[in-house]
């Protein structure tokens, strides 16, 4: 079997397949889950310094095409969470906290009160006052965050990038100037839905963020984007569901993948895309490293 | 955990329902009685959208209607719309009861009567003969007496005495003999459930537990719901869960609230 | 029944559903067609001075979710396309010219050389050079092209926004500033698609626009945001495809609705749509105007 | 115009395909065969993606073939794939030629040749029977000959008099009584095809006629395919369309380029 191991952001893997943030990622049971049904990494829920309940509900649409969800960043705080991280390292796989704040200085108090195998840094949210994409969307912001949360942390930083702006790479490069160790592409795509019925804005936030297949063809070109201008790692987010995706996003540039809404369908899309993406490499002889950027080469 | 014993997510949209009657069955639990059905199985839940304010689990307690326990401001809420109202309804959700065997046995308290009565007459209509053992605080609480009587032998424990056995719900099991029913049915809240599993461990392999857990996005994905140690997501895997199952689980030991910190599982 | 008829954007239409820019909308032949299949008014393909042929194949990727388009703005050049305005005029609704240009000049010539019953200024479109998004990003040319254009001509002029920006408002301010009688949100989210058998991106122009049910959330939200925030109308465009998504983007403040992708049904689109709408609103005893931006009613 | 009168358009997504053979059937004509069928009709087409160059429309000349006439870039591209090189098949798309009646006559010139052999071969195995009319420059473009033979009667005419009857393909018509024919089916280039169509305009109801415009999106959208003056999205409701529709279009006065601008329609 070809080998899917190497080396993602810093990190080795197993696998380039992780559970993207806020996923399943609230309890270490959960990350662990995500271990034991073949993740490669796992990224947590987002945490802050203060325990939030979130956004009243709905905090979901589910739709044909994928989902908007506006969950408003709800966490017990990372000082509670340090416990959930430490269970899912029992999985045996890198776990990657996830944690976002208003400022620099908030980003880098919480990281250095962390301890997790590397840092992924929220500038992306598109549905939390003061926090996400609200500072992510000014790559000053982006650069500065990463510089502070580098500075207090010796484990590899990744920034996760929202595609709610004119130009990401902009906001890659300025993660890369900041020292980051790879870029994260995409959070969600800031959206709504209305019910015809009664007038009102589903979702209890009034808008949040789309995700799933609708926003794939979003995600790729981001990544394909980012991978031909930044000289770091791109890991790829944003409707991966299937091998398919995952090949189609590596082939766009992405070192790793992440998953999030296909979990919907449960823990076997971890199996099935690994297994998916193996079989592909073996039947072409082929190594993970030569679909990387593929798509960068062929012209 | 191979990926097939998950149950499959059901992805329902939310449809708008009208109610048409307002039953009013204790002084603080009400049941809504809809304009259609979403084919629910027992055990199954929905997602009620309360307008402007919130959207919460409901279990079904017949195939058109909930039974709510107000508790705070969205099932107050819920339970002083009119008939004529309009709601969001997103469902059916999660798995359901399953029945086994032709002599079954329901344990509950409080609104947790609201599931197992619908499935109680679901299995008296397969005539399966149905006994029950529900507990509440006193006489003024009790929920759907009426309802289970018409099934079969039913037992009633108040903590005060003021109506049946005094005492807990477990005070009831003594008069009963587990090893007689082909399955059981739990469902209250989880303290109560908690103490009745504690006494009948031998019996958890055919005791299906009903459970509670803070669900926010109900499809599976937010995390909010995951039962430790396991990691089961109560909201797509449950809400219907094998007591085998919960006897190493955080289940009556703690849950988790709306930021995912770890409280007191009597909340 | 009830009538859908009343002004949008400066116009008086028989009903508020048209077909959008660049969809059949190359032939005079075309346009009238949709005139005679329902549409309240027709948008022209976007226009330019001189003669394109477009991106080479393929041009679009077609996907469960939408479809990724990268024409590449082919047209005959504006001067022959007074002919085809003329045919299209014959179906009895408004034309509106849909026009491109590099700067507000060119813009301008290009409005004073057409005659049509308004304009809509493609600042949006997302995958050709120097055109489109390129401008259409910056508030300033948003602004600067919509006041040549305003300044050369006398009837309405729509200004098509882009969703490929953090604030699409800022956009749609700097339209109104520039004297905008409307704004059409919104035009096509950047995208692209890979072949996973061969590595290339799909698309003759490697990337190219999202449109079709998967923008729809986004589009509402933006309708949202534009209304919510501007004076001038706002015409919603992006994943309609039955009278539900009209009734959405109305509820959302759309003064009109525009559709592109759901035309790959057929012209049946628009019978369908106007008669659902109107069916909506006798059912409910609704007017038109009931439902405009009652999402921003709903609290 | 009904909305019931289009035919729904095809969302083929691209598949990858492999040459298995190569023939060549005319100094600038060749046939490529795949390793599988797309199951199209006779009378459809596909989008041919030459990577990294171009996707051109492609008529099929039988259920897992096209035949391709050198013109330019992309058809000289394809036409020099080899076999085992692979290519994106977008298809099938468009309507098709409908078989009425149990006696038809084909008439075609050129690569529109092409899908009417296709339709000609479903036609026998149907037991109906085939007459083809077919027109070329000179003997060396003469195309499947052998194949048109095999179903019943052909006629061949050549502008140089090198085979068959010397003139254009209407040459021939002098000596066919189109009244005799259940259908007649006409492909060719498009001043061939006018030709014809003017001297058989009282026929034009049971003549259908698979005509070329510029195609890019084939989806229906994009506008670039469409005929005056009805505006009919030949990607879409095409190729395949009856005579009469055509008597008062633009075919064989004009047709669009790449720009959407008029030029003639003999290119
Ligand atoms: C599968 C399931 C089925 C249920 N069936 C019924 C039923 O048939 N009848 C009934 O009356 N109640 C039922 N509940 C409980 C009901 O959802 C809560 O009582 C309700 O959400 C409380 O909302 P509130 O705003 O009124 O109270 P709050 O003041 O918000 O909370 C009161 C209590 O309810 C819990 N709670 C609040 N929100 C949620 C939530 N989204 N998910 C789970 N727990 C929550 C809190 O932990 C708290 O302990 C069910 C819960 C679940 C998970
Ligand atoms: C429904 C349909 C079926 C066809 N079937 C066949 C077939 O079976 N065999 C065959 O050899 N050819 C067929 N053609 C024609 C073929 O598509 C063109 O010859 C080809 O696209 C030319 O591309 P090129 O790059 O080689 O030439 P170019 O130099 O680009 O153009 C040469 C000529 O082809 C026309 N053309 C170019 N691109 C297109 C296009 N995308 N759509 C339509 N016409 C175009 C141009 O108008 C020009 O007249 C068909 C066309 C259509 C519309
Ligand atoms: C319910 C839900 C919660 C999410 N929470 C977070 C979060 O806390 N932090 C974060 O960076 N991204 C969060 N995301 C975004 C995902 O990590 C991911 O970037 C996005 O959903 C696109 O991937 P997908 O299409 O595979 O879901 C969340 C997404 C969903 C659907
Ligand atoms: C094939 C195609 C061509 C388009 N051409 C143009 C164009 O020329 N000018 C323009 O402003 N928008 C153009 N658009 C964008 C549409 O007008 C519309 O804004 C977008 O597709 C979203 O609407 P929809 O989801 O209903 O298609 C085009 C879209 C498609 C799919
Ligand atoms: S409530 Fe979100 S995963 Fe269960
Ligand atoms: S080729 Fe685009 S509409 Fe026909």
């Amino acid at each position: 079997m070809s080998s899917l191991a190497g080396e993602v952001g810093g990190l080795i893997l197993e696998n380039p397949v992780m559970l993207a943030a806020g996923i399943l990622g609230t309890t270490g049971a959960s990350l662990r889950r995500a271990a034991m049904a073949g993740a490669g990494a796992v990224v947590t829920k987002s945490v802050g310094s203060i325990p939030r309940d979130g956004h009243p509900g709905p905090t979901v649409v589910p739709l044909d095409i994928g989902l908007i969800n506006a969950m408003g960043l709800p966490n017990p705080s990372y000082r509670e969470f340090q416990e959930e991280i430490d269970i899912g390292k029992t999985g045996g796989i890198p776990v990657v906290a996830s944690i976002f704040g208003a400022d620099p200085d908030e980003f880098a108090s919480i990281a250095s009160g962390l301890t997790a195998d590397a840092f992924e840094l929220n500038l992306s949210c598109p549905h939390a006052e003061k926090y996400g994409a609200e500072l992510g969307r000014y790559p000053e912001a982006v650069q500065s965050v990463t510089k502070a949360v580098k500075a207090r942390v010796r484990v590899p930083v990744w920034v996760k990038l929202t595609p709610n702006t004119a130009d990401i790479v902009e906001l890659g490069l300025a993660a890369q100037d900041g020292g980051a160790d790879a870029v994260v592409a995409i959070n969600t795509l800031k959206a709504m839905a209305i019910d015809i019925e009664s007038g009102y804005p589903i979702l209890g936030n009034r808008f949040g963020g789309l995700s799933g297949p609708a926003i794939k063809p979003v995600a790729v070109r981001c990544v394909y984007d980012l991978s031909s201008a930044l000289d770091i790692p791109v890991i790829g987010a944003g409707g991966v569901s299937c091998f398919v995706d995952a090949i189609e996003m590596i082939m766009a540039g992405a070192s790793g993948v992440q998953i999030g809404t296909a979990l919907q369908r449960g823990y076997g899309v971890f199996g099935e895309i690994i297994e998916g993406l193996s079989a592909y490499l073996e039947r072409r002889s082929m190594r993970l490293s030569d679909l990387r950027g593929l798509a960068m080469r062929r012209t | 955990m191979s990926p097939k014993s998950e149950s499959p997510s059901t992805l329902a949209k939310s449809v708008d329902a009208t109610i048409l009657a307002v039953r009013q069955e204790t002084p603080n639990v009400k049941t809504l009685t809809f304009d259609l059905s979403l084919d629910p199985k027992a055990g199954q839940y929905l997602m009620a959208w309360i307008r402007g304010l919130d959207e919460i689990p409901m279990g079904f307690s017949g195939p058109r209607e909930i039974t709510v326990h107000e508790v705070g401001q969205a099932t107050k809420a819920l339970a002083n719309f009119e008939p004529g109202r309009s709601l969001g309804l997103r469902g059916p959700l999660g798995n359901s009861f399953i029945l086994r065997g032709d002599n079954i046995l329901l344990i509950g308290g409080g609104v947790g009567i609201a599931p197992l009565t619908f499935l109680g007459e679901a299995a008296k209509a397969q005539d399966i003969d149905v006994t029950s053992l529900i507990g509440f605080r006193s006489s003024a609480d009790v929920l759907f007496k009426q309802r289970l009587e018409k099934l079969g032998d039913l037992a009633i424990t108040t903590d005060d005495g003021s109506m049946g056995i005094h005492g807990f719900a477990s005070a009831g099991l003594k008069e009963l003999n587990l090893g007689e029913y082909s399955q059981i049915y739990l469902c209250g809240p989880e303290p109560m459930m908690w103490d009745i599993l504690s006494r009948s461990k031998e019996h958890s392999g055919k005791i299906q537990v009903s459970i509670n857990r803070y669900f926010k996005c109900a499809v599976g994905v937010c995390g909010s719901c995951c039962l430790d140690h396991e990691g089961i997501r109560v909201c797509v895997e449950g809400p219907v869960i094998m007591a085998d199952r919960l006897l190493n689980s955080e289940f009556g030991k703690y849950r988790r609230g709306p930021s995912g910190s770890r409280g007191s599982c009597r909340g």
